[in-house]
């Protein structure tokens, strides 16, 4: 049992945290970090295009790629290093669509001639992705998708709609879950592709969030005319392709320190404001909501650690519920966070982007934007059902129609 | 014992009920939450021909009625309409005080113009330490000859961007005072703040704004026990707000559930969704039930410190919950600007600040309690 | 709206509390009221034997049965009034399955002569019942039971095993659910018996709570005789009388009266205490916890008005999910009150029965016997299962087996 | 980074696994709970036989080991099994004050002893007031000549009625200071106190107890400073010990869900099950990688207050939540005696008492944020 980083991994931390630091200077006033921070303006996705390609100058983007592709080889430690310091430092420049759930997809099942020319545009942050799994009536339930992909001769023609498409206004490409066969059923007959977004007959609709935030889209496909090229993997075998992607989308490490990088500065406002003479660092239940914070990060960054263990051990089974306990423990304390620094504020609490906001108002946004964090990428019910189906081994019963 | 309403006030609830059904559907809210000025000065007529101001108030002062349980029931269908208006500015906070402290000649005059629904008010209390506590308002107002001078900063002032008049909490000599002061006094600047709750949360500077010493509310050193008395009521009358919404949340979740399908089912089959709503039903229940046992204490001027805190921690506490829950069975569509759910959760938030958060009150639960 | 009451109500409130407050003068010391107070030890039982002699004399144990079987016809409210003056005393002698269950079976289900025959030994309170339902295999789903009942001439054979029987070791009677019809499955073949525990054949063996006391017993069954007139209801129609019977149980008026006392015996204990020179009763975090438990009572309290309500005008539906939420709350409360207690109390929290135990160590048995309540008489499982179908309408899903 | 045990301590921890249930099953945990020693001396000597005690200290005082990852492992192992012996009171509590600040001589004569198993010690702090600072001990010790004289009551001793010597925090001149006692000396009385974790806690009184100046464990005056440290590891090795139990819960349990069925199915199916189950993994895995993550930090000299007292507050507090859950998946026959998942119940409410519960370490932690 070590928990011990080794020279090399300690200087790449330092080589991080004094790029990290120098590079953040660069961000816009107060910005907010997070998918809302990216997608919501343009001021940050300019930012976060900006960060890409100075991580991508830096090889860090593909860090772990193999090097034929653009990447530099390096272990799921040293990747680690990198997700927990960029999430200390608020960073941007990691597309978490394509960086984190395509090109992992394309490594696993695209043809050569596929990843070597889609992987180094990712590679040098580039090319931007967004996601094109669900619609409308295709939720949690993603094998009942119904956007169709129909052969035509050295093409496929699209026809359908996706929803929660994040990012898909600011994003160059779409890796799309469609039917390519129309009879199919469920998990049967899907296919995966890599969609150009500037195709003829795709429309990208704002889907405002509550806060009246513009990170989600609608897309909508009319007889959109796809390359067949860019299909990957296998006609028909999209599923399990997509599938393995989900457990991509799980990982959710970096989050942790960025949330516990809140805390810091939580504790900051805390110390620095009296309400009614007192200071708000000594009230005691505010001290106890903090501590509990801190328990939370300290628990999830140690959870990330096994994470990276199993991943580095290719331990399939225990990657797959530590994933989704890590994307619960994650998301539910970005809610306890946002709860308790909007309580810990006061009145103040309930202030968006104002110049009178403490924390550049972003507790109050992300005490709505967390209520998609427990729906996205899985509900956070789907995820304790995976636990117990596969982690725990419980019986997974059927239901009658 | 008789827990049901009566006739009259099932009445009032469905005039009321149908009013916003009609008058203000959910688009209309949202847009009225991106308006400058926060509401509908149309509807906010409709309001006052249809007599909701007037059953806020006894006959002598322009009213007709005088029961609690109007206002309740009137605040309760806001909430479940998302209904933005500055009735609770207005008829409660300021409705209450002038109804509590306020001179004859104030009452008749202010609440009769309240009443007809030709005065808009808003209570300026809490200052930049963001203090619930009256006793820690600090603002000064100095006497200068037959004047008060107010100098100072207000905070989280709702609906001051619209209002005619404010009621403001200011310290002078003898201590925290009311001040009736017009709304539009050039010593007055007034910013809207961008909140969670998109509702005419303000920020108010006075400059040298300077009052009568008729235009006081209540006696000069009183404002402490004006404001806790009023806030009795308004708590009780917010909650019933928050209940309303509360109850809308549940019903509409429970909808959906029902209707939306996914593995074949509709996703209310799944146990862990009933287990939640279940929840939400409980919560929902039980705040409703001890509301009305509150308001009826308040009516029956039995109202307790422990009653009305308990129920405003609880009614905090179980809002965001039953919108949390809402919204996470509602799945992605529950996060949107366009789908309803999201106006309660973000109203769940905002209003745990009106009054006292959970926190606040529980201390006072506690002190009420003997320790 | 009117929670006002009437000024006949108020002083019979007024008569029981002096009833009550002279009355549980001859409580054993540090009686500990409950199922625990009343079956865990022989001067508890006695006591509780006691009172519900002097609660029939005065005609409150029937209280609201009609006068022919003992009753004084009282409204719901007077009963109420009854259940929450009892429980602020924290008062024995209303037997929970013979007062509160059986005898209303008994009004429902039996014959003139059963009635007459059964009820005014109850009212009496000169009998007393324990519950004959669960078996090893029948917990939950109690449509599965299997002791056996078989009819021969004028008797009924019973062979089988029951459990989880509180009290059953001071029990005169058990209600017997058995099936009567071996080849019946589930609900169909059920019977419902009156069963006296002194016959030959019945075994009662104890079944230790984890706290070690006696309040549980498993009961055996080796070809008893039961004569057939105490066959209750029609033959094989069992199972429908039990289901009207669950309802019986769950309405648990009184408990918060009782809790709400228990706090405000804490409240004393903590402004007589000091730890580390502070009062227990000046510490932020105890008195945040002391509110929630307030308005836990207080909310709890209100509900079971509503429950009255609800029965006073026989609205059937909406006393079983209200019912059921009553459970929910005040079985999670005591769960909260305990755990809670026990953490005010520091380490003097885990003392059970002990000379220098606060509030007689209570508290500590009560963290243990808090997690049978959220079990027995229906798993709070069941009780959210049942508000969700009957409370809200949702569907109830079948499985595939 | 490597985050498995290594092949010794796999079969540090088989042993002691295989020991354990072949020696004491949990009837005889029950029995040895019931009886008035509480321990059973004859396992106490097989222990030290196989060499438990001497893993846990160096060579040169009688042991062969100084990984704290063996002590780890041996009060995970205890934890599964729930067995109950004087091993954290003796080996950890004493063993490591002594090692922490005993003199040359203390440490070879006691630990040597400890590690024979001919020695067993209990750690008496706590006093009237239930204070888990080490810095409110207020027993007084009187400088008398060459002695110290002990008179006062302490509380929560655990083990002192079948330790041979006691180390007592006292207040000297000083300020509080540490002195081995002999728990046989006539001035000393103890009472087993009746408690949930029927685990021998004990109140002592001390009647003229008499110490030598070579008695001292440490400085004089320093006992605020040793108690602190001692309880960096010690903390972290009780969490050992919960974690264990933990463990052994969530398995029993889900284990049991697979097996008993109800309405044809296996309990475990339902979704609700499912989830309870589901969070108590996730409690449970997250508690270990943490608590190893910080007994390495103690092994290494790099533990914080932060990382000690956030890992017993969250143990604290999930080794509730998994036992709870645990018996409301058992239903009924998790209640009682003969069942197991109720001797963990039990345990971690005793347990959460053990060098302070978790609104003491919550508040430890907020200090070392810099609070």
């Amino acid at each position: 049992m070590d928990f011990s980083l080794t020279a090399e991994e300690q200087a790449f931390e330092k080589e991080l945290e004094v790029f990290f630091e120098a590079e953040m200077k660069n961000a816009p006033p107060e910005f907010a970090g997070g998918l809302e921070g990216i997608y919501a303006n343009e001021e940050g996705n300019n930012f976060h295009k900006y960060m890409a390609k100075r991580l991508g100058e830096k090889g860090w983007i593909a860090h772990a790629w193999p090097k034929q592709y653009g990447g530099m080889e390096a272990t799921i430690m040293e990747q680690m290093i990198f997700d927990e310091v960029r999430g200390r430092y608020g960073a941007p420049g990691i597309d978490a669509f394509g960086v984190g759930m395509f090109a992992p997809t394309l490594l696993v099942g695209a043809t050569e001639e596929q990843k070597e020319r889609l992987l180094p545009p990712i590679a040098k942050g580039e090319v931007f992705y967004c996601q094109g799994w669900s619609e409308p009536d295709a939720g949690s339930d993603l094998a009942s998708v119904t956007t169709l992909a129909i052969r035509d001769g050295d093409h496929f023609i699209v026809n359908g709609q996706k929803t929660w498409t994040t990012g898909g206004h600011y994003s160059d490409h779409m890796f799309l879950l469609a039917r390519t066969d129309s009879d199919s059923k469920r998990g049967k007959g899907l296919s995966v592709f890599n969609v150009d977004m500037s195709l003829p007959g795709i429309e990208v609709r704002p889907l405002l969030y509550m806060d009246g935030n513009h990170i989600y889209n609608e897309v909508y496909f009319k007889d959109v005319k796809l390359p067949a090229y860019d299909l990957i993997g296998e006609e028909g075998k999209g599923w399990d392709l997509t599938r393995q992607t989900m457990n991509f989308e799980r990982s959710g490490q970096g989050a942790y320190a960025g949330m516990r990088v809140i805390v810091d500065e939580l504790i900051g406002y805390m110390k620095n404001t009296k309400r009614g003479g007192k200071s708000l660092a000594d009230d005691p239940i505010n001290r106890k909501k903090i501590a509990q914070l801190i328990i939370d990060c300290e628990m999830g960054t140690t959870l990330g650690y096994k994470i990276g263990w199993y991943q580095s051990k290719n331990d399939a089974m225990n990657i797959i519920w530590s994933a989704s306990s890590s994307k619960l423990l994650a998301t539910e304390l970005a809610q306890r966070l946002s709860q308790y620094a909007t309580e810990i504020m006061g009145s103040y609490g309930q202030m968006e982007d104002d110049p009178e906001a403490p924390m550049g108002g972003h507790m109050a946004n992300l005490y709505q934007f967390c209520k998609g964090m427990t729906i996205y990428a899985g509900t956070n019910e789907i995820q304790r059902n995976l636990i117990a189906w596969v982690g725990l081994g419980l019986p997974r019963l059927k239901f009658k129609p | 014992m008789d827990l049901d309403f009566n006739k009259e006030q099932e009445m009032l609830r469905k005039s009321v009920a149908e009013f916003l059904s009609k008058e203000c559907p959910f688009d209309d809210v949202r847009e009225l939450e991106d308006s400058e000025k926060g509401y509908s000065p149309a509807l906010w007529k409709k309001m006052a021909q249809l007599g909701w101001m007037e059953a806020c108030f006894p006959e002598t002062y322009g009213g007709y009625g005088e029961s609690f349980f109007d206002i309740i029931i009137i605040m309760e269908e806001i909430g479940k309409k998302a209904y933005p208006s500055p009735f609770f500015s207005t008829v409660v906070l300021c409705g209450q005080t002038i109804l509590e402290a306020g001179s004859e000649k104030q009452k008749k005059d202010l609440l009769g113009k309240i009443a007809a629904g030709k005065l808009i008010m808003a209570l300026a209390q809490q200052e930049v330490d963001a203090s619930f506590e009256p006793a820690d308002v600090s603002m000064p107002a100095e006497l200068s000859g037959d004047q008060y001078v107010l100098n100072g900063t207000k905070m989280f002032v709702q609906d001051a961007n619209v209002a005619d008049k404010l009621i403001v909490a200011a310290r002078s000599s003898e201590g925290v005072t009311l001040f009736l002061v017009d709304a539009k006094d050039p010593g007055i600047s007034c910013r809207k703040l961008n909140t969670i709750g998109k509702d005419n949360i303000c920020r108010v500077d006075f400059k040298d704004v300077k009052v009568s010493k008729d235009d006081l509310i209540g006696d000069d050193g009183k404002g402490v026990d004006i404001l806790e008395k009023m806030s009795q009521r308004a708590v009780v009358a917010k909650c019933a707000e928050m209940v309303g919404g509360a109850q809308e949340s549940l019903e509409m979740t429970v909808s959906y559930s029902k209707q939306r399908e996914q593995y074949g089912t509709p996703i209310g089959g799944f146990q862990i969704m009933q287990h939640y709503m279940a929840d939400m039903k409980i919560a929902y229940e039980t705040c409703a039930n001890y509301l009305y046992q509150v308001a009826w204490m308040v009516d029956e001027g039995k109202a307790t410190v422990l009653a009305t805190s308990a129920l405003k921690a609880e009614v905090s506490r179980q809002y965001k919950f039953i919108t949390e829950k809402g919204v996470q069975i509602h799945g992605g569509i529950g996060t949107t600007r366009e789908f309803n759910i999201g106006l309660f959760y973000r109203r769940a938030k905002a209003f745990e600040y009106v009054l006292g958060d959970a926190d606040y009150h529980t201390e006072k639960i506690a002190q009420a309690a003997g320790m």
